[in-house]
């Protein structure tokens, strides 16, 4: 692969791309120049994906065409792309976990792909050429499974960059970073506009008002806004992107002392390393709370998770819930006591992909006498059930027959916030509730826990969202290495203090 | 015959197997050609599972054959089954001791003759007094001979260790020749084994760099393949007779409710040395050998085969 | 657009029809066999009288009982390649059952002897079911094996602890068992063929099945940890278990199959009597859409294929593997097909392509 | 005596693996690049019987030496051919793998068997492959006559571990492979022509089965019958999973199966009194019991295993 030349313009006009039964990208044009950051922005299913995939050589338009520095171009293959300095990181992580990093950027460097020999030490050369021009720094002999989210995103860019890029798609870069990546991620992009333009898909307007010097918001396929960022606001693009004004809400209540509902005493619980991700972990919910958890992901987040829903067995200490010991209880006796759980990967333990929405509403209670008639399901009751939640929660879906996999990123956290909402728990553990979800599904859920904690449901909300716990918690509690560092009410909480303790300083 | 009669066989396996299967088609064959094909039709179904064999028989039988045989004992409930529903059909079935309905004929070959003068082959020319014996299933006549064998074994050479193991499976070749690479590696110089699968065995037999190891089959055409210089002497069933006793009986009227067993005696039985192994055969085997097979054909001597436990 | 579905349709149908038809002619014409003669026999030879039908559902009846115990597997996300030793020890199971119970009234025995058979073959299964749930032992290996140890232990009971003590007596030492006494037999539904109850009970395990995956919370839970293990854990749902009871259950159908092919067709145990049965439910399973609706037809065109294809040796002097080639060809060129049936992706685009030549130029269908 | 038995099990039960080998081998690559081949049986059939053909039609000609290698040569192709067919439609035609697995398997029994009838007509053996003692080492004392006195099938099989391993390991091809089974999308992102990797494993592993199933007929039984193969194909199959996915864990399964084999031969040859039909089930119960009391392995195997690939089509 020869040094692609570099492109001054890149124009698309009039792409279209239909999926069977639905027009994905209808008739857009756009144009990026040199050294200029466009964001892409948009409702989940609005296209963005699909676009750049077009774009990246992935998928091949149904009509339009694509022109670099004037040269109408044709990608039949991703290497196409490549070859003109188009490289893109895309949304789902493209990385294979168990080969290391090394091998992982010598998969796409064709130029060290010799006769019956791979030559990795010269990718490896390039890897760390790459990692240090651009300040990423990277350790090429990992497996990808060993690394966290953050330095798999790194991975993702060191490789496109290895590969010679002059146009940087990214998608949705910054959904599973934590606030200090994304700072991280959003500096260097900055100053990698010196050497190459980049296209940015983002759900968080503050990171595109930030970065982009243009934006263009898809609705439904089509281009429905195209200007300068300086101009706009973020609610005046949340606007424009949705067709409505959206106000993420805020926790206003008073700070009510409930009774303890939930509570975790000296817990040890091992994580999937065989280390203690949680080393002597003491917290409690209180009915009519949210308690915030903030922390950098990789602290004892998911274990804790776990650990409360009896998914992950405890070493020591225990969980009381409702003043009950249930340390240690399967993940069904916690169910049935009343616990619900948002979890983090929404589309393999929040949902059964194959199965209808209206079988994965009532994926905890179908045993319950309200589905049921001893064994046998009352299957006009589940459909009812699913019509009333599809309305109440606006799950967006063609038929609640529809397989709950072919729905949409943020739809799928709508159908899991309605099953374990429904259910009304009287402690919820929710684990980035809003990861990869568009603002208006957002504002939806944001309001959804709210009502819940007024009805006197204890909540658990872990986010790296600092902006989100701060709107949402009465309490926040900072977890650091698998401990509690500090409990804060909302009113003491600033970002700052925040910030400091999630990175361990303790005053 | 005075008319002509239809013969149907039904086997399990295929009837090119230089085995069981074979040698009751080649047997019909013979017949055919000895009587002339507007004598005698001929009809086969190979492979036939058990709940095929079924359907097979009973197209068979209403396409009006005579004659139907079903060579091995796992049909014999079919044959049971079918014979009261087609009372003009002759069936046949073996091996088999039973005496079956009034339309039912049986066959057993009594192997244990055939072993046993394969057994005085192996007891007098083993030299390290260690014998092979490639066993499929111990089931049927394969049990028979494989017990025949080790009574002539020990008859005429006390010392002799007879090394019996089974694969399993009658057809599978390639265990086969597994156990009787492990027999000749555990000093065996003279195998012997029965069964489509006995081939696998004879072929490591004439595979071994050893020209000293020996074989002697249960079936005549294993005297002129390319092996048949490692063959001592090799015996068959005589299922010719079987066929014409079948037509013959018949013809007379009688359609079934007999066994006809299979022995030297009513030569039921072919034996025959290997002429071209030289002086491997010695006259005092020989004299041997035929003293028995003259002994069991007048029924002088007679096999307490069941004893043989191994 | 649904003309043009039945179109698109018909077409592929045709088109694997010719596939197969041209991959199964090609061999016939090596050997010098008229294929348009092979063909005829097979789908028209087993309709000439009523014993070719029945014969078709003597053999559909193993068929659909299988199958149906692999589709509990497979929806439960378990392979199981096992059936053919599950039948073989659900046999040993009911004969030795029925042979022990000789005085009992048939309206007692009978469900007893296939109950024994389910026994067995849940048994057998949940060996494999137990190891992969506990100690993480791949099931496709581990069925494979159980295969094979079957058939020995099968051979073992019927040359040893279970001969018909007849055959040592005569000598004939065929390793089978006494015959069944006559109140484990399933009655006969058409007299004069071997067409027996089973059929009924078949269909009516179908209903069963359907009525247990899709109606009960088990098959409920069993069909989510199926699905997706990591959210039915999530859910409550202990997967560890539902995966031995769903190897268990997918057993004991192979089981009964078995019992029922010894009380409905052989009357005894005897050897070779799965004739491969295990092997091609997980084929009629897999056609029938691991859904009993689409199994049974399955079954049908199975036995169909089955009884059609061996009287090609007959009637049109085919050799025996010839049904093997046969058989094989039609599989691989169905599934090919049915991919292509429910490809909405592959629909569109040849829809698309048809329009082209209907509106030269113009944009495309909606 | 202990010692001469120790040695005639390992002696004779390192050539017995080597079809199983050759096939697991095959099959691996397969697994490895996302594509479950249970047809492996119906491949081995194929390779048995047409690598048999050209030894049994050269057999008395001066030819005959000559008989064999090509026999290699048409098993080995013939392979290829049936993985290129298998190839057409799982992955083209995305075809449900498991049962295009036993469809392929019948087809490919059932073409040997009747094209074995028509051109041969029954059971027959060829000369085979001779054993050729390694000048050298094969006279080391007892490790000598395991390894180096036998046929050179047996050796390239044997060196075949290494170089899958090299290839899977080391080289370009190997990593295309490797990425295809485990994460698709992300190789076809990276401008990996997925399908057409998935083609070419195919290819080497029928081309290796085919080796397998002539080994067979060419060395080990000599001689070719309808049900020569007599289920291996599902046994190579199972093993890969023994092994791991890795060439040394296939090795190792297929050495403790055929060493198993020729231990329960020599236990029934030594005339150990207890029903034959243990003895016969002791390999395959053995590899269940070694895989039951294994730790698990931290290594996952090729997660998209099964999957076809179709870069729009999700989910
Ligand atoms: N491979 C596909 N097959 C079928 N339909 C698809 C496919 N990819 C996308 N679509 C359709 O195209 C539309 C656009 O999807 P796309 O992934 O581009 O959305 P997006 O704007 O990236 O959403 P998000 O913000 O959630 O990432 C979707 O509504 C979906 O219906
Ligand atoms: N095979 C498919 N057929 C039809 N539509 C699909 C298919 N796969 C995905 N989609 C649609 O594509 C759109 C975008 O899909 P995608 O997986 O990018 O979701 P998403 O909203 O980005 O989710 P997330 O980012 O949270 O993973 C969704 O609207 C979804 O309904
Ligand atoms: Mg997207
Ligand atoms: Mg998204």
């Amino acid at each position: 692969m020869a040094k692609a030349q570099p492109i001054h313009e890149l124009q698309l006009t009039g792409i279209t791309k239909r999926f069977p039964g639905i027009l994905a990208c209808n008739n857009v044009s756009m144009r990026v120049a040199r050294g200029e950051v466009l964001a892409l922005v948009g409702e989940n299913g609005a296209g963005k994906s699909t676009l750049m995939n077009i774009l990246a050589g992935l998928y091949q338009p149904d009509a339009g065409t694509i022109a670099i520095n004037g040269e109408e171009v044709r990608f039949h293959t991703p290497n196409d792309a490549y070859a003109r300095g188009i490289g893109m990181v895309h949304q789902n992580f493209m990385l294979v976990p168990n080969m290391t990093v090394t091998e992982n950027v010598a998969l796409g460097l064709k130029q060290h792909h010799r006769f019956m020999n791979l030559d990795l030490k010269a990718t490896r050369a390039r890897i760390v050429e790459v990692s240090e021009h651009h300040e990423l720094p990277v350790n090429p002999d990992a497996y990808v499974w060993q690394l966290s989210v953050g330095e798999q995103q790194r991975v993702e860019l060191i490789k496109t960059l290895c590969f010679g890029a002059q146009l940087l798609i990214l998608d949705e870069p910054t959904s599973a970073l934590t606030p200090q990546e994304t700072d991280d991620l959003i500096d260097r992009l900055k100053r990698m506009t010196a050497e190459l333009s980049i296209i940015f898909i983002s759900h968080k307007l503050q990171e595109v008002k930030e970065l982009s010097h243009r934006v263009a918001i898809l609705r439904h396929g089509a281009v429905v806004f195209n200007g300068r960022t300086e101009d706009h606001t973020p609610a005046e693009l949340a606007a424009l992107m949705t067709g409505r004004e959206v106000h993420l809400p805020r926790n206003e209540g008073l700070l009510v002392e409930g009774p303890a509902i939930l509570e975790a005493r000296d817990l040890k619980v091992r994580g999937d390393r065989g280390h203690f991700a949680l080393d002597g972990l003491n917290l409690e919910v209180h009915a009519g709370e949210i308690l915030g958890l903030a922390g950098v992901s990789g602290n004892g987040q998911r274990e804790l998770a776990e650990a409360l829903t009896g998914l992950r067995p405890v070493e020591s200490g225990t969980v009381r819930f409702l003043h009950k010991d249930m340390t240690n209880k399967s993940p069904a006796a916690m169910i049935a006591a009343g616990l619900g759980y948002i979890p983090e990967d929404r589309h393999h333990e929040g949902i059964v992909p194959r199965f209808t929405v209206k079988e994965n509403l009532v994926l905890k209670d179908f045993p319950t006498p309200r589905f049921s008639w001893s064994v046998v399901l009352k299957l006009g009751e589940i459909a009812r059930n699913a019509e009333s939640l599809k309305a109440s929660f606006d799950i967006r879906c063609s038929s609640t027959s529809a397989a709950g996999g072919s729905l949409s990123g943020g739809n799928i956290q709508k159908v899991i916030l309605a099953r374990e909402l429904a259910r009304e728990p009287k402690a919820l553990i929710s684990v980035y509730p809003t990861r990869g979800v568009d603002m208006g599904a957002q504002e939806f859920i944001h309001s959804q826990l709210l009502a819940r904690r007024r009805a006197g449901g204890g909540i658990l909300l872990i986010s790296e969202e600092l902006e989100e716990i701060m709107n949402l918690s009465d309490r926040i509690a900072v977890i650091y290495k698998g401990r509690i560092l500090k409990v804060l009410t909302s009113l003491e909480a600033t970002r700052e203090k925040l910030g400091l303790l999630m990175a361990g300083v303790a005053e | 015959p005075k008319g002509k009669v239809k013969i149907a066989l039904i086997v399990e396996s295929t009837v090119d197997d230089k085995g069981w299967c074979q040698s009751m088609h080649d047997a019909i064959k013979a017949v055919q050609k000895q009587y002339g094909e507007a004598k005698v039709e001929y009809s086969y179904s190979e492979k036939m599972k058990p709940v095929d064999a079924g359907s097979a028989a009973r197209q068979y039988a209403s396409r009006k054959f005579d004659i139907i045989i079903c060579h091995g004992a796992q049909y014999k409930n079919l044959v049971t089954e079918m014979a009261p529903d087609f009372k003009d059909t002759t069936f046949v079935f073996g091996t088999s001791a039973d005496i079956g309905g009034k339309n039912v004929f049986t066959y057993m070959p009594e192997s244990e003759e055939t072993g046993y003068l394969n057994g005085i082959i192996a007891g007098m020319v083993t030299k390290t007094n260690v014998v092979g014996l490639v066993g499929p299933v111990d089931g049927g006549d394969a049990a028979r001979y494989d017990r025949g064998f080790v009574l002539g074994a020990k008859a005429v050479n006390p010392k002799v260790s007879v090394k019996v193991a089974h694969t399993g499976s009658f057809g599978d070749f390639v265990k086969a020749s597994e156990l009787a690479q492990t027999q000749m590696k555990a000093g065996a110089d003279f195998l012997t084994g029965s069964s489509q699968q006995a081939m696998g065995a004879l072929r490591a037999v004439a595979a071994s760099p050893d020209r000293n190891i020996w074989w002697a089959g249960q079936d005549l055409s294993q005297l002129n393949v390319a092996e048949s210089p490692r063959v001592l002497a090799a015996s068959s069933y005589n299922y010719t007779a079987v066929v014409e006793v079948l037509i013959a009986k018949r013809e007379a009227g009688v359609k079934g409710g007999e066994n006809i067993p299979l022995n030297f005696a009513n030569k039921g039985f072919v034996f025959a040395y290997n002429t071209k192994v030289g002086k491997v055969l010695t006259p005092a085997i020989k004299k041997a050998v035929d003293k028995a097979k003259a002994d069991l054909a007048a029924g002088k001597l007679k096999l307490d085969w069941k004893a043989v436990k191994f | 657009m649904n003309r043009f579905k039945l179109f698109y349709g018909g077409s592929i149908v045709v088109l694997a029809a010719l596939a197969a038809a041209l991959g199964a002619a090609l061999v016939l014409t090596a050997i010098g066999a008229s294929p348009a003669a092979t063909f005829v026999t097979i789908f028209t030879g087993p309709f000439t009288d009523v014993f070719g039908l029945t014969e078709i559902l003597v053999r559909a009846i193993p068929l659909i009982l299988v199958a149906l115990g692999i589709a509990i597997a497979f929806r439960s996300g378990i392979i199981n390649i096992g059936a053919e030793g599950q039948m073989l020890i659900g046999i040993l199971a009911a004969t030795a059952t029925a042979l022990a119970l000789p005085t009992w009234p048939k309206a007692a025995l009978l469900p007893v002897v296939i109950l024994a058979g389910a026994a067995g073959g849940a048994l057998w299964a949940g060996i494999a079911g137990t190891l992969r749930a506990r100690l993480g032992v791949n099931e496709i290996l581990s069925t494979v094996m159980l295969n094979y140890i079957a058939a020995q232990l099968y051979t073992f009971f019927l040359r040893g602890p279970m001969i018909d003590p007849g055959e040592l007596e005569t000598g004939s030492g065929t390793p089978q068992s006494m015959r069944l006494p006559e109140a484990a037999f399933l009655d006969r539904l058409v007299p004069g063929t071997r067409l027996h109850m089973g059929l009924v009970l078949a269909l009516v395990l179908c209903v069963c099945v359907w009525f247990f995956l899709w109606r009960t919370t088990w098959g409920f839970r069993l069909r989510a940890a199926g699905a997706e293990a990591k959210a039915a854990r999530y859910a409550g749902i202990h997967v560890p278990g539902s995966l031995v009871a769903a190897m268990g259950l997918s057993g004991a159908f192979a089981g009964i199959a078995g019992a029922v092919e010894v009380s409905g067709v052989h009357h005894r145990a005897i050897e070779n009597i799965t004739s491969g049965y295990g092997f091609a439910g997980i084929v009629v399973a897999l056609f029938g859409a691991l859904h009993p609706a689409g199994i049974v037809p399955a079954a049908f065109f199975f036995g169909l294929l089955l009884v059609g294809s061996d009287m090609t040796q007959r009637s049109a002097g085919v050799p025996a593997n010839m049904i093997l080639v046969l058989m094989g060809v039609l599989i691989l060129c169905i599934v090919s097909a049915k991919m292509y049936l429910n490809n909405p992706y592959a629909q569109e685009r040849a829809a698309r392509f048809l329009a082209r030549f209907r509106k030269p130029g113009a944009g495309e269908p909606s | 005596m202990t010692h001469d038995l120790v040695y005639n099990i390992l002696s004779l039960g390192v050539p017995f693996s080597v079809a199983l080998l050759l096939a697991s081998l095959g099959e691996m690559f397969n697994q490895r690049a996302g594509v479950f081949n249970l047809g492996c049986e119906g491949i081995m059939c194929m390779g048995a019987f047409l690598g048999f053909l050209p030894a049994f039609f050269l057999k008395t000609g001066p030819l005959a030496p000559y008989g064999i290698v090509l026999g290699f040569a048409v098993a080995a192709a013939a392979g290829v051919a049936m993985g290129l067919l298998f190839a057409l439609v799982t992955v083209t035609f995305r075809a449900e793998q498991g049962i295009a697995g036993i469809g392929l398997q019948m087809m490919g029994w059932g073409v040997a068997g009747t094209l074995f009838r028509h051109f041969v007509g029954g059971v027959t053996g060829v000369e085979g492959l001779a054993s050729w003692p390694l000048p050298g080492l094969s006279r080391i004392p007892f490790l000598g006559g395991i390894l180096f006195n036998h046929n050179p099938m047996v050796y390239i099989a044997f060196l075949m571990v290494p170089a899958s391993w090299y290839l899977l390991f080391k080289t370009p091809w190997g990593l295309k492979v490797r990425a295809a089974g485990t994460e698709p999308r992300a190789a076809d992102s990276m401008g990996i022509n997925v399908n057409r990797v998935r083609y070419q494993a195919l290819m080497l592993g029928g081309a290796m089965a085919g080796l397998g199933g002539a080994y067979l007929s060419l060395c080990q039984a000599k001689m070719f019958a309808d049900d020569l193969v007599a289920g291996r194909g599902f046994i190579a199959v199972a093993l890969v999973y023994f092994g791991r996915w890795s060439p040394l864990g296939v090795l190792g399964g297929a050495l403790l199966f055929s060493l198993a084999q020729s231990l329960q031969l020599a236990i029934q040859v030594a005339g150990i009194k207890f029903p034959y039909e243990f003895a016969v089930m002791l390999p395959y119960v053995l590899v269940i019991l070694v895989l039951s009391l294994a730790r698990k392995a931290r290594m996952r195997g090729p997660t998209h295993l099964g999957v076809p690939f179709n870069r729009e089509m999700r989910y």
